[in-house]
């Protein structure tokens, strides 16, 4: 079975690893992300103000071609694309102005927007399609020994009404990874915000953040800890040369894409490429793993 | 010509709006006296078809009193009441009555003096509204 | 300092704005502080969550679009998914932003954003940075 | 025809100012319909009613319309002056001229012709008046109180000192309920068992109760005085009476279960005594935990049981009770602390609930009454405790105010800081509800003197760092976000109503609010009844409620129930609902209107009926019947309908 799949923007450069690791590991799964066509990027962040509808646009603009493509679902692999789309999408459906509104913007596109593609995050598909004991029978390569924790963040899990797990007390990932043949380590901060967007502008609070939360992991036992947004993984993996700078003690921590350790678990091979993309160099524990 | 002076009847509930009247007469406050009273134990009781003979059989205004939301005495009496009224609203339109001949107040027993307001105000209302007219009766 | 506080302030215009886009009724907050005591910026901010709602129900909103609470929030939604009320509080900064950022007020521009992490930035990091601060 | 006389009143120069009464008596005795009429200056004196019974006798009146004051003034002196003149007190009619006429109007015509069709109206209603007596209906003079907390243990007693017979039904072993399980008791700290132990022991004894533990009713009926209720006992497995406490049988049971009593911070076995004073006092055998009943699977506490005691052949029994009135005494739970995820319950086990605390504080506790956390049995140094957990949360959990915790957290960090004197307490608070007598004082003495540091702000979240529980709060006073670093955290759960309770409430057809809390029948004027007559209320399962509230209400319940029980027939008013049989088309609407449930429907004749004692009389049902068929004694329909006519015919 067919899994199509929307990128977004960031996947396709600072995180081509997260979809190219994506990609091998559902190949491996026998169940192929296959890219829509003609997507734009979703706006990354849902707008939250009630009257600002060029804000959903970008959003409604991919499902609208979704549909026109006949896709009755999209698989979505970053929580910032996922909770922008789904929320988007159910922002215009709920008022018939709105969703007028919209559809006359969007004079131009084939067809108007009917709101009728769900929006799923691969995490929930894997939950939810196969299973995690079906996952773990699918291991080749069992991530034995790597003790590693799951990074939610904000937006898989918030707010409640999207939240693709109970959103104060998830579990998804760490069943995910125990399903891979990891030890999860559930610390307490996995669900805290990394700083988000605030990389930009307060630089410094975002590395107290990672200072914090990756202590936190390591804490509690964490060699690694994966996540599943780029936001997050730039602010978690890219900042700790600003957190190292900053804070002498710290102990640096690799940060994986959730896909990365699937694609390996499944069987297929770490690209050296995928290193590059990282700053802390996640070789030497796979290695001392015995995973590469 | 003497001055229209309207008929009004006014159902009030035994516990609070019937025990507000009584306040307003303790009380000394003066109101038309056009509205006479008949007492029920619980709004409740009032019967649309009550207020429909009230008015086919020449009353100009229909007054209904009972106590405030969560104090009947009967537990939701008064909200039976204020759903039975508001459906009756309309049938009176379609009647040719206007609904406003009929009105309904949450008035308690010591409100004496929301009574006293109440029926001076009605009973200017149904003064400026005029007698009913009997021929919008008839065609029914 | 005294502030004197009138009927007039009360549900002004600028509440009602902050209301219509928000979709919130501030009204509703009772104060608990339960969205300060979860926001990851709390510490950066110079009213925290509560307080602005606090100030919004006095009618203080010109002193909110002054101060910088806004501006640190990282709309990660806890405070909105933990507030007893239901009130979307992170709904509440981004009307406080979104105001602002109409007026032209706090707006960043690439300008703003050295050569070196214009390059290193994702997209996904500048496009937000830029959805949520330049409006 | 009815002979009908009118009387009106002057009451001095009240009524007579602004209606011309001899115009009125004139114009009255002129009419067909009228047989005698007469004004007088103060009817309600005792010549006045004089004047009523002599004309009665005279003119052979079989009605009598007075008008005069408001009814709820004079309404039964009139009343009992007729009946002493030998009529039936529903033939006579109170017209209202004076509150609602004379007194607010100054136009001496109007107020005439506003008297005279106030009379009209009641001469009108008058004519269709049916004699009438109360209804009544024999009573059995027997209480059931259900829950045998200290609410229910209280009314036991009270009504039971007034000489009538109590049934007790409680469905755990022993009675005692959560009071049982308290260590001290705000506000003066007194030892919840010391003062609670002394009553079941005297609740036990008492020649009129008789007690049912591990039981509950599962079925009534009946009304009012006369209810039959059927109770399903457990089998217990060890007899009670033979039963002399002596811990044989536990000591050699292999099974380990939680205990209830401890709320899981300490062991029992699987044939138990749920706590040493415990009432009745025996030991009960916990089939759900007990490996088997047969020497095969175990058997071992019967073959040690010295006093043979113990009955493996026991079975559950089901037996009827009649009684006059029910108590609902079934009190509270705590709301299920794994609903607040972000608090760690169950994954930390230094995160205890309130009801945990207490066990730990109690000298009869787990604990020995020293306090130690259940991690590592370390005392803890530093303790926060969490107010509002669950309650005043209407988007996850609870809308409403717990009531007690406020005050049960200050009690719990006054004990901790008693014990642990280097010991600090935290308590995180929204508001601090402190509304009893001496309760404010208890709150300042802790603040100043104890140095418990009350933070206002509620907890987001609690991590573990090590041994620690790190706490984040707020506090909204200083606008900073806090961090304490507990050994232990207690959280003050909110109040829910007991499990079950739901059912019960079903059971016994009584209306409960929103959250499950039976309710009552007026909020303020009658707070222990409960809408079905005959069923009270008492103690917590009404609403959150502490000692002095539960105990305050079941003295009231009982006095209540007295009141009910101290007549030989239970009397009720006759202005009720009636049903013609041969117009009601048996729609069944009237059912759904009444909010005593009074109406049922004769499934054989498809003909609605009215309990003449559950009727209160509303009319509800009368005005929803699509027939006609729903009347109400001396309001019926034609009355009504011939009052309008008096009123819109005027003075035409
Ligand atoms: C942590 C904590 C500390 C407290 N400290 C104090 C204090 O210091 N001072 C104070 O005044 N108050 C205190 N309270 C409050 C006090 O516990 C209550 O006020 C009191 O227990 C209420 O008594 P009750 O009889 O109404 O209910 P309960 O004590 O709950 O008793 C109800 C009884 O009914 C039984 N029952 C339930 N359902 C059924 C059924 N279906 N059939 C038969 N039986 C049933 C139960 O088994 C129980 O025995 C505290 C409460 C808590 C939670
Ligand atoms: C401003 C205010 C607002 C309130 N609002 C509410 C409300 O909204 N809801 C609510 O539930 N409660 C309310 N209350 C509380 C309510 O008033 C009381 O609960 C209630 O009145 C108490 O009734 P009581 O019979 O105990 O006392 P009281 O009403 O004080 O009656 C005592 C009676 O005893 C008489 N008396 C006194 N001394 C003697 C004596 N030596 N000999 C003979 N007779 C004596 C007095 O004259 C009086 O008639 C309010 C109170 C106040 C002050
Ligand atoms: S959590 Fe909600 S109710 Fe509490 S202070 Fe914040 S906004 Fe107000
Ligand atoms: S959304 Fe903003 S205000 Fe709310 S918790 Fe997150 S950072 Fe704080
Ligand atoms: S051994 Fe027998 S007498 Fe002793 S406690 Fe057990 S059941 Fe009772
Ligand atoms: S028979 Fe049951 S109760 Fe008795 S000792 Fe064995 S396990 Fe315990
Ligand atoms: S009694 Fe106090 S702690 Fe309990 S819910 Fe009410 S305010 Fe909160
Ligand atoms: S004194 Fe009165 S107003 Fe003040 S807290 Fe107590 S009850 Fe409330
Ligand atoms: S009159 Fe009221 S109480 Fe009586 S049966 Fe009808 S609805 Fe029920
Ligand atoms: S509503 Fe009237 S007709 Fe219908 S069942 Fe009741 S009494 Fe009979």
């Amino acid at each position: 079975m067919q899994l199509p799949y929307y990128p977004g923007c960031t996947l396709k450069n600072h995180a081509k690893h997260f979809e190219d690791s994506a990609i091998a590991a559902m190949e491996r799964l026998d169940m192929p992300l296959v890219e829509m066509e003609d997507w734009v990027c979703c706006g990354t962040v849902f707008s939250m103000s009630s009257d600002d509808l060029m804000l959903q646009v970008a959003s409604i603009r991919n499902l609208v071609r979704a549909e026109h493509q006949n896709l009755s679902e999209l698989i979505v692999l970053c929580s910032m694309c996922y909770n922008t789309l789904r929320r988007a999408s159910d922002f215009i459906l709920s008022d018939p102005e709105n969703l007028d509104k919209v559809r006359k913007f969007m004079y131009l596109e084939e067809k108007p927007f009917d709101g009728t593609v769900e929006i799923l995050h691969l995490l929930s598909v894997l939950r939810d399609r196969i299973g995690w004991e079906e996952l773990g029978r699918k291991v080749v390569r069992p991530l034995a020994n790597l003790k590693v924790g799951g990074y939610y963040g904000c937006l898989l899990v918030r707010p409640e009404k999207y939240a693709i797990d109970d959103f104060e007390a998830p579990t998804i990932i760490e069943d995910l990874l125990g399903a891979l043949g990891a030890t999860a380590s559930p610390y307490p901060y996995r669900l805290e915000c990394c700083g988000a967007y605030q990389t930009v502008t307060n630089k410094d609070v975002t590395v107290q953040r990672t200072y914090e939360l990756l202590n936190s992991a390591r804490n509690a036992g964490c060699e690694a800890i994966v996540t599943s947004c780029p936001l997050c993984a730039f602010n978690l993996d890219q900042r700790q040369r600003e957190t190292i700078e900053q804070f002498p003690d710290f102990d640096p921590m690799p940060v994986f894409y959730f896909t990365e350790l699937m694609a390996l678990a499944f069987g297929a091979n770490w690209d050296p490429e995928w290193t590059k993309l990282h700053f802390v160099n996640p070789e030497p524990i796979l290695r001392d793993k015995g995973l590469i | 010509m003497k001055e229209f002076e309207p008929k009004i009847v006014c159902f009030l509930c035994q516990w609070c709006t019937y025990a507000g009247a009584d306040l307003a007469g303790t009380s000394r406050l003066k109101y038309p006296p056009n509205g006479v009273v008949i007492k029920t134990l619980c709004s409740s009781r009032i019967d649309p078809q009550h207020i429909l003979l009230a008015f086919t059989e020449g009353c100009d205004g229909v007054f209904i009193g009972g106590c405030h939301p969560g104090d009947c005495h009967y537990q939701t009496g008064n909200y039976k009441t204020q759903r039975r009224i508001m459906l009756l609203k309309t049938t009176l339109e379609q009647l040719g009555i206007r609904p406003d001949r009929l009105r309904l107040e949450w008035i308690s027993a010591s409100e004496g003096r929301k009574f006293a307001e109440t029926m001076k105000e009605f009973t200017a209302h149904i003064q400026e509204l005029g007698p009913l007219p009997k021929a919008n009766l008839t065609e029914e | 300092m005294t502030v004197s506080i009138t009927r007039k302030d009360i549900k002004n215009e600028l509440v009602d704005k902050i209301e219509l886009l928000s979709g919130q009724n501030v009204f509703e907050c009772y104060q608990c502080g339960n969205c300060s005591s979860g926001c990851p910026m709390v510490d950066y901010m110079d009213y925290t969550p509560n307080q602005v709602m606090r100030l919004a129900q006095t009618g203080a909103i010109e002193e909110l679009l002054a101060a910088g609470t806004m501006w640190v929030c990282a709309a990660c939604l806890q405070c909105s998914s933990r507030c007893p009320k239901g009130i979307d509080v992170a709904g509440v900064m981004e009307a406080l932003r979104t105001i602002n950022l109409r007026n032209r007020v706090g707006v960043i521009t690439p300008d703003d954003i050295s050569t070196e992490d214009r390059r290193e930035l994702p997209p996904i990091v500048l496009v937000s940075a830029f959805r949520k601060l330049s409006g | 025809m009815k002979r009908i006389g009118v009387f009106i009143c002057h009451c001095g120069v009240n009524i007579k100012d602004t209606v011309d009464v001899e115009a009125l008596s004139e114009f009255f005795m002129s009419r067909d319909d009228i047989v005698h009429a007469e004004d007088y200056m103060f009817l309600c004196s005792d010549p006045g009613q004089k004047i009523i019974k002599k004309a009665i006798a005279e003119h052979k009146l079989d009605g009598v319309v007075v008008a005069s004051c408001s009814p709820t003034l004079h309404e039964s002196t009139f009343q009992n002056a007729i009946e002493e003149a030998g009529l039936n007190k529903f033939q006579m009619e109170v017209a209202n001229i004076r509150e609602q006429c004379s007194w607010v109007h100054n136009d001496k015509p109007a107020g005439t012709r506003k008297a005279s069709l106030i009379i009209g109206a009641s001469i009108e209603k008058l004519k269709l008046n049916e004699s009438l007596e109360p209804t009544s209906a024999p009573l059995t003079r027997r209480a059931m109180v259900i829950g045998g907390g200290i609410a229910g243990i209280q009314t036991a007693l009270d009504i039971a000192d007034a000489g009538y017979e109590v049934v007790m039904v409680e469905k755990k072993p022993s009675i005692g309920g959560h009071m049982i399980q308290l260590s001290e008791t705000f506000p003066t700290l007194d030892c919840s068992q010391c003062i609670l132990t002394p009553k079941m022991v005297q609740l036990a004894k008492h020649p009129n109760i008789t007690l049912h533990v591990n039981s509950e009713v599962k079925d009534i009926s009946g009304f009012v005085g006369n209810f039959k209720v059927t109770v399903e006992r457990k089998a217990q497995y060890v007899d009670p009476d033979l039963c002399n406490i002596c811990s044989d049988c536990s000591t050699v049971c292999p099974v380990l279960v939680p205990s209830e009593y401890d709320e899981g911070l300490g062991w029992r076995r699987a044939i138990y005594i749920p706590f040493p004073q415990a009432i009745p006092a025996s030991f009960t055998l916990d089939i759900d935990n007990c490996l088997g009943l047969s020497p095969i699977a175990c058997g071992k506490c019967a073959e040690k049981c010295e006093a043979n005691a113990i009955n493996y052949d026991a079975s559950p029994t089901t037996f009827e009770v009649e009684v006059g009135a029910v108590v609902v005494a079934t009190g509270y739970d705590l709301y299920p602390v794994e609903n607040i995820a972000e608090y760690g319950y169950g994954k930390y086990p230094d995160v205890v609930t309130s009801l945990q605390f207490e066990r730990i504080l109690s000298a009869t506790g787990p604990t020995g009454g020293v306090v130690r956390r259940p991690s590592d049995g370390a005392e803890p140094k530093e303790v926060v405790f969490i107010q509002c957990c669950g309650s005043r949360d209407p988007e996850h959990h609870l809308s409403y105010c717990s009531k007690i915790c406020c005050m049960y957290s200050l009690k719990h960090a006054k004990l901790y800081k008693h014990k642990v004197h280097d010991g600090q307490p935290y308590i995180f608070y929204i508001d601090i509800r402190a509304g009893g007598k001496r309760y404010e004082e208890f709150v300042q003495q802790a603040i100043s003197e104890e140095n418990v540091l009350y933070t206002r702000g509620k907890v987001a979240r609690i991590f573990n760092e090590g041994d620690k529980m790190v706490v984040f709060g707020m506090d909204t006073l200083t606008g900073k976000k806090v961090e304490i670093r507990a050994d232990m955290v207690v959280l003050a759960m909110a109040v829910v109503p007991s499990y079950g309770s739901d059912e019960l409430a079903k059971t016994l057809k009584a209306g409960t609010d929103k959250h499950g809390f039976f309710n009552e029948a007026h909020p303020k004027l009658r707070p222990v009844e409960s809408l079905q007559a005959g069923l009270f209320l008492a103690g917590a399962c009404q609403s959150p409620k502490d000692i002095p509230d539960a105990v305050s209400q079941a003295s009231g319940t009982a006095a209540k129930v007295m009141v009910l029980l101290s007549s030989d027939r239970i009397l009720h008013s006759p202005i009720i609902a009636t049903v013609d049989d041969d117009l009601c088309s048996g729609c069944g609407i009237c059912i759904g209107t009444c909010p005593y449930g009074a109406r049922e429907m004769d499934l054989l004749t498809r003909v609605a009926l009215v309990n003449d004692i559950l009727c209160e009389g509303c009319g509800a049902c009368i005005a929803a019947c699509p027939s006609g068929a729903a009347q109400q004694h001396n309001l019926t329909d034609d009355q009504i309908a011939n009052m309008i006519r008096v009123i819109a015919l005027g003075d035409e």
